[in-house]
This record gives structure tokens, C-alpha cells and sequence, in this order.
């Protein structure tokens, strides 16, 4: 079972807006205020990436539900250059020692599970999922 | 400045606290970001929240004023953390400078040139999956058509395994210009090995040579990887095996050397395990796979092949390399 | 368990709300050690503390829940600079023990045995100051009565160094057992640092060569450190110094060779820089202060004054070594 | 210039004693809240520090004055074992990994200046200075 709503990312606003539609579907779950505020930072940080690397795309929230157990999924799409060097950018302390954010480590971290796919010149696909517990 | 921080976040909360919107959530996250790129500490970050609190809302109870300087308290200890991680950061950037003038000095130490013989095209690859390198690659050739090469892999990774193979070229040097068959060279090796080293470290060898005049291949090997035969002729590939103990476990122990004839476009494969270890979402790599990326290139010069098979091979591990990777193709051509 | 944080913060928080005394808050932030051992990050802080602060003070104003709510949004990123934190100091560790095995494995490889000489006694300490030791003994004996000995040390440390020094190693090895003076040792292994090795790593070196025969030390020096010679006869000291350019920086340089007759109870004391160029709070060592050291105890087996030595000079230094420390004393005593 | 008044720790409640009086000083001489904290932090992890490994020891406080600027120093000394490997304990990690506290680098931290003089058998003498900005 799953319930997808999405926000096209193009300015900065846009940012905001996936912000706030993330924040919403996490609260109708049933996620507390700390998880929320995670899950919202996640979707800022990668809605942000897209908006600064890939210039535009989209991210999409979806609720999930296995074996009786609710989550979200985080989507984060875009057709820009792909990162060259996946390993370089998970790095700890790559993005996040100039204080330039929490990175895709951070968003990692924020969540329960990751995913990234990329094709150099092709795009770039990132799945993160939280668990409500 | 800590005024100008003081101002800024008194500004960004009053905005928050007339309308909770989203957008001033974003805007007090980015400024969060720029507190820490500053340095500046959660305790700091509670105390400046508590004297913007104070500005704005004067007549709160004295319970909430405490409550923040509770808090405060609570912080001190994250600070320190915080302030351990700096110096973390600092150090890993240290560590990896020294490590990447460790990998050149390697590169350096361990250099060896590849024979040019004619009628034998040669194409090799070695990508360490780590900084340094395991894996190692040695030629020895002599002026009278003869091209000898190590394919060796040290059973461990990183440092320890770099100052192990620095021991393996001594050895192989010390050998260098003598007209050694395989048998004779992993033995020398061995006992280099097994006399200087750690008990816990030991090296896999293949040592094929090949000659000029009658185009052969004589080839041993210390538990290292079989390479791979390839008959132009038939398309059908086959092991190249010889049994052997790897190197440094017995100083008694004995090798055994086998020769191949090769034919025109014939190919023999040497690899490291990290070729054929590699690992996909669906398991291991199949041999099969290997052979077909060979086949599909065959026609092209070695290192065009070699390039290929770790173009593909990587593509399908997700960039991801679990070992060392070294491949080397001898192709016997036309003169 | 998150309850039982609950509850116990709250706990703290209201006997802290009540009395505001000291021994509240630091209850409170040994508590705090405890969050983070457990790692409750910045954020959860901050949202128990609200949990709390409602439950004792349910009717405070909304404008301070809703302050508490941006200040859980203000820690997010804080709560992630922690967690690297964590990650860090796991690599951290994991170096750590790479490293450990590295200097095992260099410890092994750079081996070598004292001469038993009769009529000579060797004392010999050789102490990094990082984990791996950019200094160098290595002795070469022969059934002659020749005592050889080699003090290197690279310019440089860590892991590069201790890389350049195993080269070191196997040159001197191929030069194991034949009688070869220390202008012939100190040319072979300029060749060899010199074709081998990165531009900016040289190496300094000593070589002495001892003959029982009939009780005479010839030495020679590429750049480094002079040798100290102690007269027995009459107290004092002299040094040995020899011209060399550094190992490495042309494959033409040339080594001089002198040699000095020893008496019964003369010392040869050789050394690297990381003896004479310890730091104290009053500046650099001076060299009288080490021929003092030496005195005190010239007439103790060579072990012992070598051991005084290290004592007393890292005493001075406050246990900070800021370079390899190597001392050697070859001492000679009636057969 | 310098004004002192010290403590003797031999039970936990000295180590509350020793906070009090160093935070009581800290606020006489003009120091913010934060700084208050972090002195008092200082003051009982090496109060702390004292108790757990020489049993007993002295915690002493002088105001400071140096060119009309004013600072706080704190004084703990012990005639305790010694501390063998000093470079092992400022090293990070050393002690806060297991989140036993600052340790002896998270004093440093919270302070300006800090000095550590110990013998092997006769005791440890350290001291740390915070100035007033
Ligand atoms: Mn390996
Ligand atoms: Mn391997
Ligand atoms: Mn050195
Ligand atoms: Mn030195």
C-alpha cells in the first residue's frame, strides 16, 4: 500500500514546499516532533542537491506500509550531471566540515534506509525511508 | 559578530513564534548551519535563544528562564563533543596527506618496467581498492627474449600489505638479469617471505615466463588465482593450474612449473582475485562473465581488452571494489 | 529505555526547578554524559526537556512550546555533527590498529642482528616518536672480526619514511657479507635511494665499520649527524666527522672514509638528530649536556649508559619526543 | 594580583563544593552564563578527576589580573599515582568515547590556557586559566 504526492523542484521555494508536504504526511503518520523535524531536514537536504546540482527535478513522498508497519519514502529525482564519485561525497566530513550542511551522509543518518543510483551525465535517483517505530 | 548572531537569530525566531510557518523553519535551519561552520556551541545556540526569548517575551515566568539555564548546563557536554569532532576532521586530513605520500613513495619503490618484446603484446591493469595497493606486479626480462612476470597478492590490505610487498621487489631484484625459471623464482621468494616476515602474512605468486624464441610459456604459482588460457584457434578458454603453497608458509616448500605452447592471438590472462571475487547485488562474478568480456574484444590490442573487462566488471559492482583489481594479458601477435 | 530517560530527566529537571543549587546541575550533567554514551542527540534533548517542562508546568504560555519547537529544529544539524563524531572515532580506531600492525610488520622486516664481537660492546636503543621509526640500525658482520654498523635516519616521518627505510634495508642486505668499507656501503646505497625514490626524500646516514683485528674504526658519513668519540685515557670528547652530501641527491656523490685507532675503555658514540635536537623548555639540548650523561656512567656496560642517556634527556623533554631518538654505543673492553 | 580560596576533595559532595565556589567566583567576576558553565565543567571533571584516581587532592581557585584584564585560574593538585602516559590521556577519544566525560582535552577545551605537571608516584599539578573577553 503506498499514498505518493510530489513537488517539482525549481526554486528555492520549492524547498520549502516539498519541506512542508513531508512534514505534514510524517505527522499524519504518527512520526513525534524530533522525527519529523528529521525527516523534513532529510527531504530539505535533497531537494536542496537537486536544486543547487541538477538545477531541477523532483521529489516525491510516499507512505508506506509492510507487515502492519507505517513509513515514508523520500524520492529525489533529477536528470542532471550525476555525481562522479559516489565514494567522495558519502565521505564523512566532505560536505558537512565546512559547515556547508548535513550532506548525503546526513540524510542517511537521518533516515532508516538509503539508496542512490546515478549515471554520470544521466541523473541521479535517491531513495531514503523512515520507519515509524 | 556574537551581537550580530544575537540580532540575527532574534530576528529569525520572532518571526517563527508570529507565524510556526515552514519557511521559517528553513530559514532557522540554513542559520543553524551557519552557526556551526562558526563554531558556535548548542550551549551558546541556548543561551543566545534564552536572551531572544528575554527580549520578546519579558514577562514569561522565572520557571522558563531557569528551564534554559537547566538546559545550558545539559549542553556543555555536547559542546566538547562537537569541539572533539573538529579535531577529528583535522586529524583524518592529516592521515590522508600522509597516506598519499605513502602511496607515491609505493608507486615509486615498487616501479618496474614492462618488457618490450617483439611478437608479444602485453596490457595491464592494477587499481587499488584502498590507497595502497595489495596487489603487485613485477617483470623480469633479459636480453635474450625472455619476459618473466610476477603476479602477486598479499593476503591482507592497506599498510601492512604495502610494506610486505616492498619486501617481495628486494627479493624479486635480487633476481633480476638471472635467466630463473618459475620454480627457481618462488622458491627464492618463499624463503624471502617466509624468513622476514610476520606469521600471520603470506603472498600468493604467479610467476609465468615467456619466451621469445619459441614462443612458450612456463609458468608456476604459489595458491595464487589460475590464469586463463585462451586458444584463438578453438575460441575455448582453460585454466592454466600448478600447485604450490603460498608464499611464506613453509620454507620446504616445493613448486612445480608447467609449459604451454601458444599461437598466433592466443592469450594468457593473470589476474588477482580481486577480478574474479568481485561481488554484484546477485553474488559473486561468474568466470563465464569474464570470458565473454575477453571474447568480446579479442581482436583489439591487450590493453584494450584489460581496459574493458574493468570498465564492465566495475560497472556491474557499482564502482565498488571490494580488492585490489589486477589483470594482465600476454597475446602472442604476428612479428 | 526512552521512558525511563524521561522520567529521570524530568526528575532531575523539577528537584533542579525547585532549589536551582549546584548539586542539581551536576546531576544533571552527569546525566548528560550518560545521553550522550547513549546517544541521545542535541534534538531529544530538547524535545524531553519540553516533555518535562509540560508535564510539571502544563499551563505556561504556547509561545514557549512553540520556542522549544524551533529549538529542536535548531539542533537537527548539531545532532548529525555528533553522529560523525561517532564515525569518526570509529575510523579512527580502525587506523589505529592498521597502523599497530604496520609497525609490527616494518619491525620485522627492518630486523637485524647484533655482532658478537669479542673485545666490543654494543649498546643500542632506537625509540620513534610516532608510530613508526624513521630511524635505522642495521649492522653487517663477517667471519673476519668486522663489526659494521649503519645509522640512517629519512628526512621525513610516518608511514612514507618507514616505506623509504625498508629500501634502505634490502640494499644494505645485498651488500650482506661481503667486506665492504663505508665508502663503498655509503656509495652503493646512495645509488640505490637515489634510482629508487621519490625527489624530496633523502636520507642521512652513518657507516662505521669495526675491525677486531687490531681495534679500529673506519667511518664515513652522507650528511649526517657526526659521531662522538670518548678517550678513556683522558675524559674527553671529540667528534668524528666526515664529508658526504645526503643519500639521494646526486648519484655521483662521493664519500670520504677516515680512520680512528680506539683503546681500551674508548667509546664511539653514533647517534641521529632526534638525540642532540630534543627540545626543552630552555631551548635545544646542548652536546655538553649529552657528553656529561655519558660520563656519569662510562664505566657501566655500553647498554646501560645508552639507557641513562634516554632517561634523562626525555626527563627534560617532558616525555615529548619530537623526533626519532637512536643511540648506539660501540665501547671497547679487554678481550 | 590574585585572590584565592580553595577546596579539599575527598568525597563526591567536595566535588559539588569545588562547583559551586569556582562558579560563584566565575559570576563575581563578570563571566556570562555559558562561561560560568563551562568553568564549572572544568572544575569538576578535574575535581572528579581528583576523586576517582588519587583519592584525594585540592581544588583551588585565584582571580586573575594581568594588565587590567581579569581571568579566573583554577588549581588541582594531588599527590596521587601520576598520570604515566600523558600523551595517551589528551588524547581525543581516549576517555570520551565511553561518554565518561570531558576528560583532560575537554578541560583544555573549556579553558584558555592549561598546564599538567606529574610525577610518576608523587602526584599531578594542573592548572587552567580562563579569561575574561
Ligand atoms: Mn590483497
Ligand atoms: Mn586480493
Ligand atoms: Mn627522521
Ligand atoms: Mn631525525
Amino acid at each position: 500500500m503506498s499514498n505518493q504526492s510530489s513537488v517539482e523542484i525549481l526554486t528555492e521555494w520549492d524547498i520549502v514546499a516539498a519541506r512542508q508536504l513531508g512534514r505534514n504526511v510524517a505527522k499524519e503518520l504518527g512520526f513525534g516532533t524530533v522525527d519529523q523535524a528529521r525527516i523534513t531536514t532529510a527531504i530539505s537536504e535533497l531537494a536542496r542537491n537537486i536544486y543547487l546540482y541538477a538545477g531541477q527535478g523532483r521529489i516525491e513522498i510516499q507512505q508506506l506500509s509492510e507487515n502492519g508497519i507505517k513509513g515514508i519514502l523520500i524520492i529525489a529525482a533529477d536528470q542532471g550531471p550525476g555525481i562522479p564519485d559516489i565514494r567522495k561525497v558519502m565521505e564523512d566530513g566532505f560536505s558537512t566540515s565546512g559547515g556547508l550542511g548535513a550532506g548525503l551522509p546526513g540524510v542517511k543518518r537521518l533516515m532508516d534506509e538509503f539508496k542512490i543510483d546515478t549515471i554520470p551525465g544521466e541523473g541521479t535517483d535517491i531513495r531514503a525511508t523512515k520507519w515509524l517505530r | 559578530m556574537v551581537h550580530k548572531i544575537e540580532n540575527q537569530y532574534k530576528e529569525i525566531l520572532n518571526q517563527y513564534m508570529q507565524r510556526q510557518s515552514e519557511q521559517n523553519l528553513y530559514v532557522g535551519q540554513n542559520f543553524s548551519r551557519q552557526l556551526i561552520s562558526e563554531n558556535i556551541s548548542p550551549e551558546e545556540v541556548i543561551s543566545v535563544h534564552k536572551a531572544a526569548m528575554q527580549e520578546i517575551y519579558k514577562d514569561l515566568p522565572d520557571v522558563v528562564w531557569h528551564s534554559f539555564d537547566f538546559l545550558i548546563e545539559m549542553m556543555i557536554n555536547y559542546g566538547l563533543a562537537l569541539q572533539e569532532r573538529q579535531s577529528l576532521l583535522q586529524r583524518q586530513e592529516e592521515i590522508r596527506v600522509e597516506m598519499d605520500l605513502a602511496a607515491n613513495v609505493q608507486e615509486t619503490l615498487l616501479k618496474t618496467s614492462l618488457p618490450v618484446l617483439e611478437g608479444l603484446d602485453i596490457g595491464l591493469l592494477s587499481i587499488p581498492a584502498k590507497k595502497m595497493n595489495g596487489d603487485y606486479i613485477y617483470f623480469i626480462s633479459d636480453a635474450d627474449g625472455h619476459a618473466g612476470i610476477a603476479v602477486a597478492d598479499v593476503i591482507g590490505k592497506g599498510l601492512p600489505a604495502a610494506l610486505c610487498m616492498s619486501m617481495v621487489k628486494f627479493g624479486m631484484d635480487s633476481l633480476n638479469n638471472s635467466p630463473a625459471t618459475p620454480k627457481e623464482v618462488l622458491g627464492v621468494i618463499n624463503r624471502v617471505v617466509e624468513k622476514s616476515i610476520d606469521d600471520s602474512m603470506f603472498v600468493s605468486m604467479f610467476y609465468g615466463r615467456y619466451d621469445a624464441d619459441n614462443g612458450t610459456l612456463t609458468y608456476g604459482s604459489a595458491g595464487h588465482e589460475p590464469a586463463i588460457l585462451y586458444r584463438a584457434k578453438t575460441a575455448e578458454f582453460s585454466e592454466l593450474y600448478a600447485k604450490g603453497l603460498l608464499l611464506g608458509v613453509s620454507p620446504a616448500a616445493v613448486y612445480e612449473e608447467h609449459t604451454v605452447q601458444l599461437e598466433q592471438n592466443d592469450m594468457v590472462v593473470m589476474m588477482t582475485d580481486g577480478v574474479t571475487e568481485g561481488r554484484t547485488d546477485e553474488g559473486f562474478i561468474e568466470r563465464e562473465v569474464l570470458f565473454q568480456l575477453i571474447e568480446e574484444k579479442k581482436d583489439e590490442p591487450a590493453q584494450a581488452i584489460v581496459q574493458h573487462v574493468y570498465d564492465e566488471l566495475e560497472r556491474m559492482q557499482n564502482a565498488q571494489l571490494h580488492d585490489d583489481f589486477t589483470l594482465v594479458i600476454y597475446k602472442k601477435v604476428s612479428m
